[in-house]
């Protein structure tokens, strides 16, 4: 495996091409329109499909006919090129069908801005779209686990037969890192090895993709069918990073994405000043590490549980229901572009854990903040 | 070179800003480094202002946004003015004389003037300007080897003879800009 | 005598203005403005028509047409 | 009858065996029919996928022996591309009502169709929204009324109907556009031709084609089946002329 | 006032008329297509304006468009229309605009089925568009409430700049029960009342309703913006309604819309049973009556928290979440149009509340559902 | 100048003293100035609204001294629909890019000209994506080389330029539709003309309206301005030709 | 009647299943009483099966659905199938006996056999069975006042005269058809 | 003779098929089917042409038709 210095949206293209997903549907889009200007010139070599659509409505919708042939489907947009996706993919997930979406995150809401944010976790984890479904989601940090996630969003889609989502910001797409590549890329997926393929329906009977079912006992049964998908789905597939965990760690700190890598040079540098501080970075954003959190959150030492992401306070939601009230929940962010400095983050964890004679130090300090 | 070293190469498009931080990238990447090349860009239009952060780093590197850089290599006056409050003490700071006429005012840095554009206008190539800020940064820091540099150059340019040439002249007008001055353990 | 003005610091220094003018007497300066653009301007004043050609043209209306008497509309 | 005889007219082979759940009269029917036996005479039948909208004709997978996929309202051209694009090799078509085609699926069929999609669009006009329960639809004639359009639609307010097949055939990417009925055995064996015409265009991957189908609905038109065939000729046709629209071996102009 | 038996649908049609929203833009969708056959011929009567749309991407662009306007605005539509309007639902927030839109939910996800369910709470509460943005939540359990409540939408979104969701499921659409309208009918709004709305610059600067800030400082300050205004919200809009809640309850029901008022018969029945059980109503869904649902909760009297919903399970994260793990919390749900019976929550009752030696009673049954 | 000079060219009122954005020699901004021009000469800035697109011209509220609002990519027939409707007493007009109109927003286009709402579409089409950074529109010309077709546009693979005002003016809803240039002085004059007129129909309560407009990108074209001039003429011309394709006066066909 | 009544009407699209249970709704209302009529419906296509529930109340009304009934009105086949198993005991069953040939089999059923069609037709339009059906189970339950829903037929029909008349015709018919039968402790 | 056979479980009757009969030999059944519908007959089936007209009508593809030797195709 030879290293290649790489930015995050072309090595996010080419993991897709290395996982045997050579089939790609896009819409232009900044921060992420470079992984179509990658792939357009590179799938034509492999004999991929590039198709620019018309809009991300239609893509979402080229993306959803091409999963029903069982070969593998990509697409990549941004903020809100992803919301003009929401029916296409409740459709999707309501058809169990696999398809990796990328989602390089900008500012919101609205046309918001073009700078790297974490604002669309509620959007990825808890479902835009309608009805009772779930994205898995994946939060690279770095252009190498974006490769290694696009790979491993392909085999967890085709498993479970369900869409997955990679959620990165403006960073993971802009910078360049070095990165590897598999020895050997994956073949395309083969339709016959599927009993869900539409293949053409030469003797056997029809295959029908579809979501509707006019019998509601039918349709609360593929719900139940989803559902147990995600109850083995949370069971199985959920996955964090500890970073400087440790039984001297005063404060817990939870981010995902770059904004976690933020936070390692966070504790690295507190280090250095004697506060011990841990990370734990939740890297499949839906299942949500929740056990895992609890775990860590709730050992003797931990006296905050500290959430930074670059948004107003979304994670943090699911960071208060794993806590259970066992530990202060804090939240520092921002939002709009702007990434926060490893200085602020140092500042907020300095006040935070600054001994108060009269702030109740159990008290969440989110609870004096914006919330609802 | 140990530990961490991050530098700052700010200027406006078309300077070559981003090629240059992503040479050094490349080059440390072949020396085995973590290396971590960041754009800041702009709104969707053209124009203003363009810089890259390059981190470079013997173990996994962190936050790819530097709060307070060890070096910065400023093309122009806005450069100047936006990173000089922000670097660290001690830092390396290379001005490019033929655009910028003040100084920094800090006295806590390492200041060198380098008049690149002219340097890079007598070597016959205006463009090659950049190339010059990049070994003069190369040279005084230490963060890779000048050897492997051009190695890098040649592994990029090696099929446009011309271009390589004029570039490695540039290399060494650039090294010569900061002979003497070795900062290696200050960054 | 008609006449143009322009508004250096709206000119961006496209050179459309300098392609139309039937009289070429439009052409850049050797300085740049303060966004750093080498700007238009007027090289022979007297031999200018007021014909709007180069205002017309201008994508950052830069250009502002002065003439005798009655408005002079030449394409209406 | 005696033992000589043969069957001339029968259920195609590509239909299933089960019973429609269209109103009487409804010209879905007699529409599915010409899709199945284009498949059949074509023998494509086995590497066919179907595309089916949201509107009455949501259930067409149930009448068909072929592969078919549910597109949300008004996408089908979209999931067309998409299945066409990564299997170039299998036949496939969108079969959509006007609602689904010339209202919320605009976007869709028109870049479909400049893009040259390979695949085949049955497009069934009835003038209105029939699953829903009749509201106005783009194609609704002028003073027609809906549940929508009461007093009848009002072309001051919202506009004439929209013709998509002379729409589309401003496209200058090659195509094959139709527009045809079936009121009557004598639209419906042309009906039947240009929708196999269709499907062999698509077999020979020569450009994306369209066939519009003059429908009726006569729940929701609020009249017999009869007197709806009557309607498609009086009001219908003259406002949509039958006819070529477009073709791929047409000379350009 | 006269009282009148009216569709859930029409009366919500005819209570926008009754708030002075006689501007109204629609499109088709099962099961709240009688709002738009009802308001085509009633809306002339008050020269009010009704647009049938080409979609529901263009509606929700449509009432963008004209709440700029500084007229009230309405629209209509079901759990995939909605999906669609999930682009410029983010837009609007963030251009601080009022618009109502209420969502007669259907089974999902996809296409699903036509019948009540409840199963987009995650998307009307947390956001399914990007961005960090929030929508006024309200749900209504009977007619008459859905008409007091589309009222109040209305000045809601006036008072706030901000969307309003109702959500009701096809049960409130459907159903006929006696509602009263305000005897005087509200007018219009009169734009120049305010000191956004597009009205023309003339002898006043331009305004510009937007959402795009490139400069990260400005789009993180709209952000704050919204966040304070949510922040207030939160404040002073929380709504719910208490049934039966008294010291002898064993059990805490939280339910919404029309599966609270099942909950309310279950309650009846119960008590006639010699079971104790209250009923907590949100009636906001965001903002949610957590404080509230906290203190009720937390009686000692209260051994569990059920909650109840037609989804396989979304407004129970949000009990959890205030909840803190002081009671177990448990859930119910039917989905994909099934409405639970009453029978059904009483045997899940009373099942929850059977002594039993093994079962650790302070655990959560939930933990042991699907989840995630 | 001597004291008896009157100015007969000077900045419109309705433009704001801001200096744009755009590229050096991108003609953006004489479409811009046109539809100042029209606005002052009608009178009616103090009762517009103008809608904005996402594409370049995105910030084109800060040139106006007239009330905007930002619409999603490609929907500002809709949000224009919207604001009309309500407030028929004023003058609103979208400026829309063509990957904005002809692409993602092509229903709402469609559409919002077919129900002949009463506001006016400036259309300004450059054969790209400006704003992205170069990418293939729909409107890109064969063989032209973009970030998204770097072997040029490929024909038989996404079909042919979409020619937008020929396809609008198929619709029967009465409108008034004019293709226009400004790549030379009198093409600008005529641009202009048919610019005022639009707006002029809308004052009239007439129809809907669009102009479009060819353009020029240098940038994403990668030539100079003036080069970019000379390929408008060259190139774009003779493919998307200039002219009047629908006219309220003119007799209905 | 006091406390809550709730009823089933059953049947297929077309034999007046709504309008009737609108009706009794509607006269419910008038006489102060909380009412609730829910529809269900079926598919987003035509035909099939069609049914209402009418809940009346002195107090407020909880659910809407109702899991066992204390009446049906069950106007053919099906229906009688699909509801006969949720009825509590003691409910009021009314079958139209025109199309319905079998029996319930349940004995806990107060149980009353109407061929509505042959009455209606019998009043000269097929249409007006729906309002026998009503008549019948409104006099048996006393749900509301005979008196009441004349009026609330009146209002609802005052303009088309034959129609009135042909209806109230059938409301006598109706109430004739379970003289003698009451109820109204029992549901 | 040719002659024709309906399904009638899959007649709806809609009687487009008695509409187009060019021999005026198709009815409507006064028995309903399993679904409820009156259903087409054929009335006198010695004088059925085979012409296919009614089962290229019949939206339910209800109808089949036979018919002497080769196939007797009227239209094509
Ligand atoms: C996004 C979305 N919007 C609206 C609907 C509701 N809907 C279902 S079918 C239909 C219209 C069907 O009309 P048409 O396409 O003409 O088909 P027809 O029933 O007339 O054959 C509509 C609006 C939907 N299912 N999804
Ligand atoms: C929903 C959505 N999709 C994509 C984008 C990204 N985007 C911004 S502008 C643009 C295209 C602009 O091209 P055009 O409309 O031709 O305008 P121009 O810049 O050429 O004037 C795109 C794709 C977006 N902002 N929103
Ligand atoms: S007005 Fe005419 S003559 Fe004068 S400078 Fe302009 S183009 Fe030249
Ligand atoms: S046209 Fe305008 S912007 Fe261009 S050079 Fe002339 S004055 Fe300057
Ligand atoms: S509603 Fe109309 S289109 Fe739908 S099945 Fe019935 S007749 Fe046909
Ligand atoms: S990118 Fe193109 S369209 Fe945009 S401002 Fe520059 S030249 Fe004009
Ligand atoms: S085949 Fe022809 S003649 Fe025979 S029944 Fe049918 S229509 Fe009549
Ligand atoms: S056309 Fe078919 S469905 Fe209609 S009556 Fe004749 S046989 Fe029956
Ligand atoms: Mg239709
Ligand atoms: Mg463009």
């Amino acid at each position: 495996m030879t290293k290649k210095l790489m930015k995050g949206n072309e090595a996010i293209g080419e993991a897709a091409i290395a996982a045997g997903a050579i089939n790609y549907f896009a819409y232009p889009i900044t921060p992420q329109s470079e992984v179509a200007e990658y792939l357009c010139w590179r799938l034509p070599e492999v004999s991929g499909v590039f198709v620019q659509g018309e809009s991300e409505v239609a893509v979402g919708n080229m993306i959803f006919g091409a999963a029903a042939s069982g070969k593998r489907v990509f697409t990549t947009s941004s903020s809100p090129g992803i919301s003009l996706m929401q029916e296409s993919i409740s459709y999707m997930a309501g058809a169990h069908l696999p398809v990796v979406i990328l989602n390089i995150m900008r500012g919101g809401p609205g046309l918001g801005g073009i700078l790297p944010a974490q604002s669309d976790y509620f959007q990825a984890t808890k479902g835009g779209g309608h009805g009772d479904y779930r994205l898995i989601v994946l939060a690279p940090a770095s252009v190498q686990e974006a490769v290694d996630l696009t790979i491993l969003a392909f085999d967890l889609a085709d498993k479970y037969r369900n869409p997955v989502m990679i959620i990165g910001d403006g960073m993971i797409g802009q910078m360049m890192e070095s990165v590897e590549f598999p020895e050997k890329y994956r073949d395309e997926n083969n339709p016959d090895d599927f009993d869900w393929a539409l293949t053409g329906a030469d003797n056997r009977p029809a295959r029908i993709t579809k979501s509707l079912y006019l019998d509601p006992k039918k349709l609360e049964d593929n719900s139940i069918k989803l559902a147990e998908k995600y109850k083995k789905i949370v069971e199985a597939e959920s996955r964090h990073e500890l970073y400087h965990v440790s039984n001297d760690n005063q404060l817990l700190i939870i981010s995902y994405g770059t904004m976690a890598r933020i936070c390692q040079t966070v504790i690295d540098e507190l280090a250095d000043e004697g506060i011990s501080v841990g990370l734990m970075r939740p890297i499949t954003l839906y299942p949500f590490p929740g056990a895992e959190l609890y775990a860590e959150a709730t050992k003797k030492n931990i006296k905050r549980v500290l959430t930074v992401e670059m948004s107003m306070g979304q994670m943090v939601e699911d960071v208060e229901r794993y806590v259970v009230g066992k530990k202060p929940v804090d939240f520092f962010g921002r939002t709009g572009g702007i990434v926060p400095t490893p200085n602020e983050v140092k500042d907020k964890i300095r006040e935070l854990l600054k001994p108060s004679p009269k702030a109740k130090k159990t008290k969440s300090s989110r609870k004096k903040q914006i919330k609802g | 070179m140990s530990g961490q070293i991050d530098v700052v190469f700010a200027g406006f498009g078309g300077q070559g800003i981003m090629t240059a931080g992503q040479l050094l990238a490349y080059t440390a990447m072949e020396e085995g480094k973590q290396v971590c090349w960041i754009p800041s860009y702009g709104p969707e239009m053209r124009g203003g202002t363009a810089n890259c952060t390059i981190v470079v780093s013997d173990t996994r590197i962190g936050s790819p946004i530097i709060n307070n850089p060890a070096g910065a290599c400023v093309f122009n006056r806005p450069s100047l003015d936006k990173f000089v409050p922000s670097l660290r003490a001690g830092a390396l700071l290379l001005i490019n004389s033929s655009l910028i006429d003040t100084p920094s005012g800090r006295s806590d840095l390492i200041e060198v003037k380098i008049p690149i554009n002219e340097i890079a206008m007598k070597l016959g190539n205006p463009k090659a300007a950049n190339m010059v800020m990049l070994a003069a940064y190369v040279k005084a820091t230490g963060v890779v080897k000048m050897k492997s540099l051009e190695n890098m150059l040649i592994t990029k340019l090696g099929h446009k003879k011309s271009a390589l040439e004029i570039n490695k002249r540039a290399f060494k007008e650039g090294a010569k800009a900061v002979s003497g001055l070795q900062v290696r353990d200050k960054v | 005598m008609p006449g143009v003005k322009i508004d250096i610091n709206y000119c961006k220094g496209c050179e459309l203005c300098v392609q139309v003018c039937p009289t070429h007497i439009l052409e850049m300066s050797k300085e740049i403005n303060l966004k750093g653009y080498f700007y238009a301007r007027l090289n022979e004043p007297t031999h200018c028509i007021g014909c709007q050609l180069c205002a017309i043209m201008c994508p950052d209306v830069a250009i502002k047409v002065q003439s005798h008497g009655t408005r002079f509309v030449l394409f209406e | 009858m005696s033992s000589n005889l043969i069957t001339t007219f029968k259920r195609p082979e590509s239909m299933s065996d089960n019973t429609t759940h269209y109103c009487p009269g409804c010209t879905h029917g007699i529409i599915h029919r010409m899709v199945a036996e284009s498949l059949d005479e074509l023998g494509v039948s086995g590497r066919s996928v179907g595309v089916a909208p949201v509107g009455c004709s949501v259930l067409i997978y149930n009448y068909f022996n072929v592969d078919f996929i549910e597109a949300p309202h008004g996408r089908a051209p979209a999931l067309a591309t998409g299945f066409k694009r990564v299997r170039p090799d299998m036949i496939v078509f969108t079969y959509q009502g006007d609602g689904d085609l010339a209202s919320i699926g605009m976007g869709e069929i028109v870049h479909a169709a400049n893009r040259g999609e390979k695949f085949t669009t049955i497009f069934v006009n009835n003038a209105i929204y029939g699953m829903t329960g009749g509201q106005m639809a783009p194609t609704t004639m002028p003073n027609q009324k809906t549940t929508t359009s009461p007093g009848g639609r009002d072309t001051d307010k919202v506009g004439f109907p929209i013709r998509m097949s002379e729409m589309l055939s401003t496209l200058k990417t090659p195509s094959y556009i139709a527009r045809v009925a079936v009121h009557t055995p004598l639209h419906a064996i042309a009906a039947k031709k240009a929708i196999k015409r269709a499907f062999q265009l698509q077999v020979e991957n020569r450009c994306f084609s369209m066939v519009e189908v003059l429908s009726t609905c006569p729940t929701n038109w609020g009249i017999t089946p009869e007197a709806s065939t009557k309607w498609v000729e009086s009001d219908m046709v003259p406002y949509y002329p039958l006819g070529l629209y477009s073709d791929p071996d047409r000379e350009e102009t």
